[in-house]
């Protein structure tokens, strides 16, 4: 079985900076895609009001907000790294793709994703008032 | 130019879309006025912003639309990058596939259309409107 | 009872062994003049990426400018061959050339670099009298021989037998060549092809030198093969030595060329002790000199024990400038640095290294042997270059001859008779070259090769004597019967044991023939430096032919055709005969 | 001089690999310690390699993980005392490193690899490519491939989706469809325009790191995905040459 692992690892050689974003990308769409999912069902609910408001009102419970910081810590991953890939298909950077992989899309990623955690986490999850 | 073309280029389209949409969304889920108060978004923000400015439902039907689709073509990339999927297989997932994203486009749009709490000639939908 | 491994019997119009430049030239002409021709191609290594072609580094030389003549580039070749080539031979090259860059080019897609405008660019180089050498960066046989593959893939008429190497030629009962066994090491079978004609291009044997430039599964098959069936061979004494193989220690990379280029453009020649030793052999042309000088000025250094502790001299291209070597030589300063030598800042360890055989199977123009339906082409055939080969002409020569080879086969097969049967004789011949993979004991064929090296690099190498090269004769012989009784014991695929005794058995083959031709030869000639006939001899204008005739060496000295040109000191005498 | 411990997979049982410990030296390549294996220790070992001085591109192996080829492979820039060598991957394993080929050139020979000549050219003429053209340009660095499979066998794609053309393969169908003298555009569009043509790559840049020839395949990939929005300019592809 772990020979089956390390060997699954070897053949998509994950070290390589392109190969990580492209797990990255495919990992992060799947969720965001499952989320959408459960968002459109969750906005259905716009027909029956009661419901809606419960449903808001479960979700702004410090572990959700939690879960909120995580699905913006995805889209950001998702989205700079697709504006990476844009940028491959234009023929922009392509001799420094590794470079534009950790500087653009890992460093400025987590740079946006402090600057908008940040007040989720101050005010959805220290300063809530059930 | 062939559908593999258009695929491949309105994935990037749609992905610089969906980048505006989505700080749109946030913004206006998240950060104005409306809905910056102890309660955060309700039923109620929502209904108000339905019956003052429609522009809300078209962008969001829009963006449901658009986010489909990038997520759908996603996730058939990523069944079509298997070559077990073979070519009638691959039709027959692209037709699941447009088949489920039309479903859950339905369900979305349903949220909007033909609800009757968001309907302004609909006495009981604007009672809840006036009483807020 | 030892294995016996399957015999598969194939038939073919054509059948082609090797498959370098001339194996696929012939190809290509061949199904141009009738695309329906059965063509078989049997290859040693992997199609299109093994063989020397694939080596190339210089390029290929032609007569493509207005301003230059055939007459130009024929008198170049002949100068620098010292005047014994075969003349009609050299001529049909010369001739040749540019139509068949023209059909690499419009036919096989390759594209040679070119000049800023647009039109083709033919760089210098040395011994010619006109910039003619087209080239691809420094990289231009992988140009050629990708091509000349792609072109092939797509055949339809052609099957190609990768990993399959030639054993022995067969023949019927009036001595015709009329097909080959093989061996697919690949699948572990023998493979009989009977073909109403076949040509051998398999390159030659440099590799029985110690330190040698060519790949490593080129071992002179093919010379070794017409050997067998009686093939007559011509100037077999004239092997060339480029002067700057890379000297990497115990490396296999040994012997790997250091560009000619980088002579021409300046570089310079250090013993150990600092000294410029092309002063004293050369004091005019210095490094720039022709390779065989530069090589035998370079061998006479080492063994005169002024060489490096490893035994080469120092190359030196510092004073050249960081930014004009990137410029011009980065894939030297890139293949030096692979080895962790710095071309850039410091000197490089090289040596003669073994590179090309001049000569090989006797042909006329169409490539004919002297045994009926055997051709040869390439580095296996011999008379073209005589003493010394131009660089940049090496590459013609496979090209031109292997494009004549494949017209002359297809004329040849539309009379030719269908073959007969031949699977007895291929299993006889298949039950004595399995007798080693069943062998118990028995020598190691590796040290066997090595030993067959280290003679011919010591005795016959780059300066010759009589003396030496008697004494090399029995030492050559007791290896050539030692490598019958080796050990090739193992699986019958990919057995490198095995291959490396079939391998020997051909080098030793080709080493005994050299060494005899160049006892023959009494005096000093391109290529051949005697040190005990150090001077050129008016009365060897004459080509050293060779045939084994029952069991034995028919030697015979054929004196040189003028047809075109006649050597100046010919002239002379001539001159002072009228008087 | 320094030893390594060489670790040599071998055919036969799934995965095993065989120890040899060997003396090198600082100039010495992966190549020569498998020399010096199949020559000293074993002589069942069974490797491909041609011309030794990375030209042929037949000794791609795994060298610790990665596709390279054994002879520019020093030993001393491996900064390991243990070096695991193992044959490439996605390609079927014949004997211990050696893999067949057909895999790669299938795909190879789907793009039609050889010059398909423009009839209306006249075959005497040399076509004339300025450096600085579109053509020029492209083929000055993507037409060094020496077809060592490297980049197929470093592909994620590959992988999980032995149709997909390949890295080369594109590579090759690129420099034919700017190629002046060609005239097999359509034939080559299609395959690229294949679902298992260039859209199976997602720019993972594998290939890119692992190719031996320093090869930008992705850059080749790119503008073929690029170029298919606007296919028809590979018709008007002659405009630069003055052939008629």
């Amino acid at each position: 079985m772990t020979s089956a692992i390390s060997l699954t690892i070897r053949k998509y050689s994950w070290k390589y900076a392109g190969n990580l974003a492209f797990w990255i990308q495919r990992l992060t769409g799947l969720g965001l895609v499952f989320y959408l999912i459960l968002h459109v069902h969750t906005i259905h609910d716009l027909r029956d009001p009661a419901k809606f408001d419960a449903a808001l009102a479960t979700f702004s419970k410090p572990f959700f907000k939690l879960g909120e910081i995580f699905l913006l810590a995805t889209v950001i991953l998702h989205a700079m790294n697709g504006i990476r890939l844009t940028m491959v298909d234009m023929g922009v950077g392509l001799t420094k793709q590794r470079q534009v992989f950790w500087y653009f899309t890992i460093g400025l990623g987590a740079a946006l994703l402090i600057a908008g955690a940040l007040p989720m986490f101050i005010y959805g999850i220290l300063r809530h008032q059930p | 130019m062939s559908a593999r073309v258009i695929n491949w280029y309105l994935q990037r389209v749609t992905g610089a879309a969906l980048l505006f949409l989505l700080v749109l969304h946030f913004w206006v889920e998240h950060f104005t006025a409306e809905v910056r108060t102890p309660h955060g978004l309700t039923f109620a923000v929502i209904q108000q912003r339905f019956f003052h400015n429609p522009w809300f439902v078209a962008v969001d039907i829009s963006f449901l639309i658009i986010a489909l689709y990038h997520g759908l073509n996603g996730v058939r990339n990523i069944i079509c990058d298997f070559s077990i999927v073979t070519k009638p297989m691959r039709n027959v997932v692209t037709v699941a596939l447009i088949l489920f994203g039309l479903g859950v486009a339905y369900w979305g749009i349903m949220a909007f259309v033909g609800n009757e709490h968001l309907n302004p000639l609909n006495p009981k939908g604007a009672t809840v409107a006036a009483a807020r | 009872m030892p294995p016996l491994l399957p015999l598969v019997e194939l038939e073919a119009d054509i059948l082609i062994l090797g498959a370098g430049g001339a194996g696929l030239l012939a190809a290509l002409h061949a199904t141009t003049i009738n695309p329906r021709t059965k063509i078989l191609i049997a290859v040693k290594g992997l199609l299109g990426q093994s063989g020397c072609t694939r080596m190339v580094q210089g390029g290929y030389n032609c007569v493509l400018n207005p301003n230059d003549s055939f007459e130009k580039h024929f008198e170049d070749t002949i100068k620098g061959g010292q005047f014994v080539n075969n003349q009609d031979l050299a001529w049909a090259l010369v001739n040749d050339s540019p139509d068949r860059i023209l059909e690499l080019e419009n036919k096989c897609g390759c594209l040679f670099d070119r000049n800023p405008d647009g039109t083709i660019h033919q760089k210098p180089f040395a011994g010619q009298s006109f910039d003619r050498t087209v080239h691809k960066g420094d990289l231009t046989g992988i140009e050629i021989m990708a091509n000349l593959r792609d072109w092939t893939l797509e055949q339809e008429n052609i099957t190609v037998l990768q990993e399959t190497r030639g054993l022995d030629l067969l023949t019927d009962t009036n001595g015709k060549v009329v097909g080959a066994l093989l061996l697919n090491n690949r699948k572990g079978e023998f493979v009989s092809v009977k073909a109403k004609a076949t040509l051998v291009a398999t390159g030659g044997g440099a590799t029985m030198y110690q330190i040698s430039s060519p790949s490593l599964e080129k071992a002179g098959d093919g010379m070794g093969m017409a050997f067998r069936v009686g093939a007559e061979f011509i100037d077999m004494e004239m092997m060339q030595f480029h002067p700057t193989g890379l000297l990497v220690g115990k490396s296999i990379a040994t012997g790997g060329l250091l560009e000619e280029g980088l002579r021409g453009a300046g570089a310079r020649l250090f013993n150990k002790d600092g000294e410029r030793y092309m002063e004293r052999y050369s004091p005019d042309k210095m490094e720039r000199a022709t390779r065989d000088v530069v090589s035998r000025s370079s061998y006479m250094e080492i063994m005169a024990g002024r060489g490096t502790p490893s035994g080469g001299v120092l190359i030196d291209a510092t004073h050249m400038g960081e930014k004009f070597l990137l410029d011009n030589f980065r894939g030297m300063v890139d293949r030096c640095r692979e080895y962790g030598f710095d071309l850039l800042h410091s000197r490089v360890e090289v040596s003669p290294s073994a590179h090309y055989h001049m000569g090989g199977i006797r042909i006329d123009l169409n490539c004919k042997s002297n045994i009926d339906g055997l051709f040869a082409a390439g580095e296996d055939s011999g008379g073209v270059h005589g003493g010394n080969r131009l660089g940049g002409n090496g590459v013609a020569d496979s090209i031109v001859f292997g494009a004549r080879a494949g017209d002359a086969m297809a004329e040849y097969i539309r009379t030719a008779k269908a073959p007969g049967d031949v699977s007895t004789q291929a299993r006889q011949l298949m039950e004595k070259w399995l007798a080693p993979l069943n062998r118990e004991g028995g020598e190691n064929p590796f040290k066997l090769r090595d030993q067959l090296e280290r003679v011919m690099w010591r005795k016959a190498g780059v300066v010759r004597n009589g003396k030496d090269m008697a004494e090399a004769i029995p030492e050559i012989i007791e290896i050539r019967e030692k490598i019958e009784q080796a050990n090739g014991a193992g699986a019958p695929i990919y057995n490198a044991p095995w291959n490396e005794m079939i391998n020997t058995v051909n080098l030793g083959v080709c080493a005994e023939l050299l060494t005899r031709s160049a006892i023959l030869r009494e005096e000093s000639r391109g290529a051949h430096y005697r040190q005990d006939f150090p001077e050129k001899n008016v009365k060897w204008l004459k080509n050293i032919t060779v045939k084994p005739v029952n069991g034995d060496l028919k030697w015979d000295t054929v004196p040189v055709k003028f047809t075109r040109l006649k050597p100046p000191e010919l002239i002379e005498q001539e001159k002072s005969l009228v008087h | 001089m320094a030893t390594y411990q060489i670790r040599v997979a071998r055919s036969g049982s799934d995965g095993a690999t065989d120890s040899f410990t060997v003396e090198l030296d600082h100039r010495m390549t992966v190549l020569d310690a498998l020399f010096l294996i199949q020559r000293e220790q074993d002589p069942t070992l069974s490797f491909r390699c041609s011309c030794r001085v990375g030209m042929c591109g037949t000794c791609a192996m795994r060298i610790n993980w990665q596709p390279r080829l054994a002879c520019q492979t020093r030993v001393l820039t491996l900064k390991a005392d243990t070096i695991v060598v193992e044959p490439l991957a996605h390609l079927p394993v014949m004997k211990d490193l050696v893999v067949a080929m057909d895999p790669f050139f299938e795909q190879w020979k789907r793009v039609k690899p050889a010059l398909h000549p423009d009839p209306k050219r006249d075959p005497k003429k040399l076509a004339v490519v300025p450096p600085t053209s579109e053509f020029g340009k492209q083929a000055q660095g993507k037409r060094d491939c020496i077809t060592c499979g490297a980049c197929y066998a470093a592909c994620g794609i590959v992988g999980s989706n032995e149709e997909y053309l390949g890295p080369a393969a594109i590579n090759k169908a690129m420099l034919r469809l700017m190629d002046p003298r060609d005239n097999a555009v359509d034939e080559r569009l299609e395959e690229l325009n294949d679902e298992n043509g260039v859209w199976r790559c997602h720019t993972q840049f594998n290939c890119v790191a692992a190719c031996p020839k320093g090869i930008n395949l992705t850059d080749s990939i790119m503008k073929m995905k690029r170029s298919l929005l606007f296919p028809k300019k590979f018709h008007d592809k002659r405009n630069f040459v003055d052939n008629p």
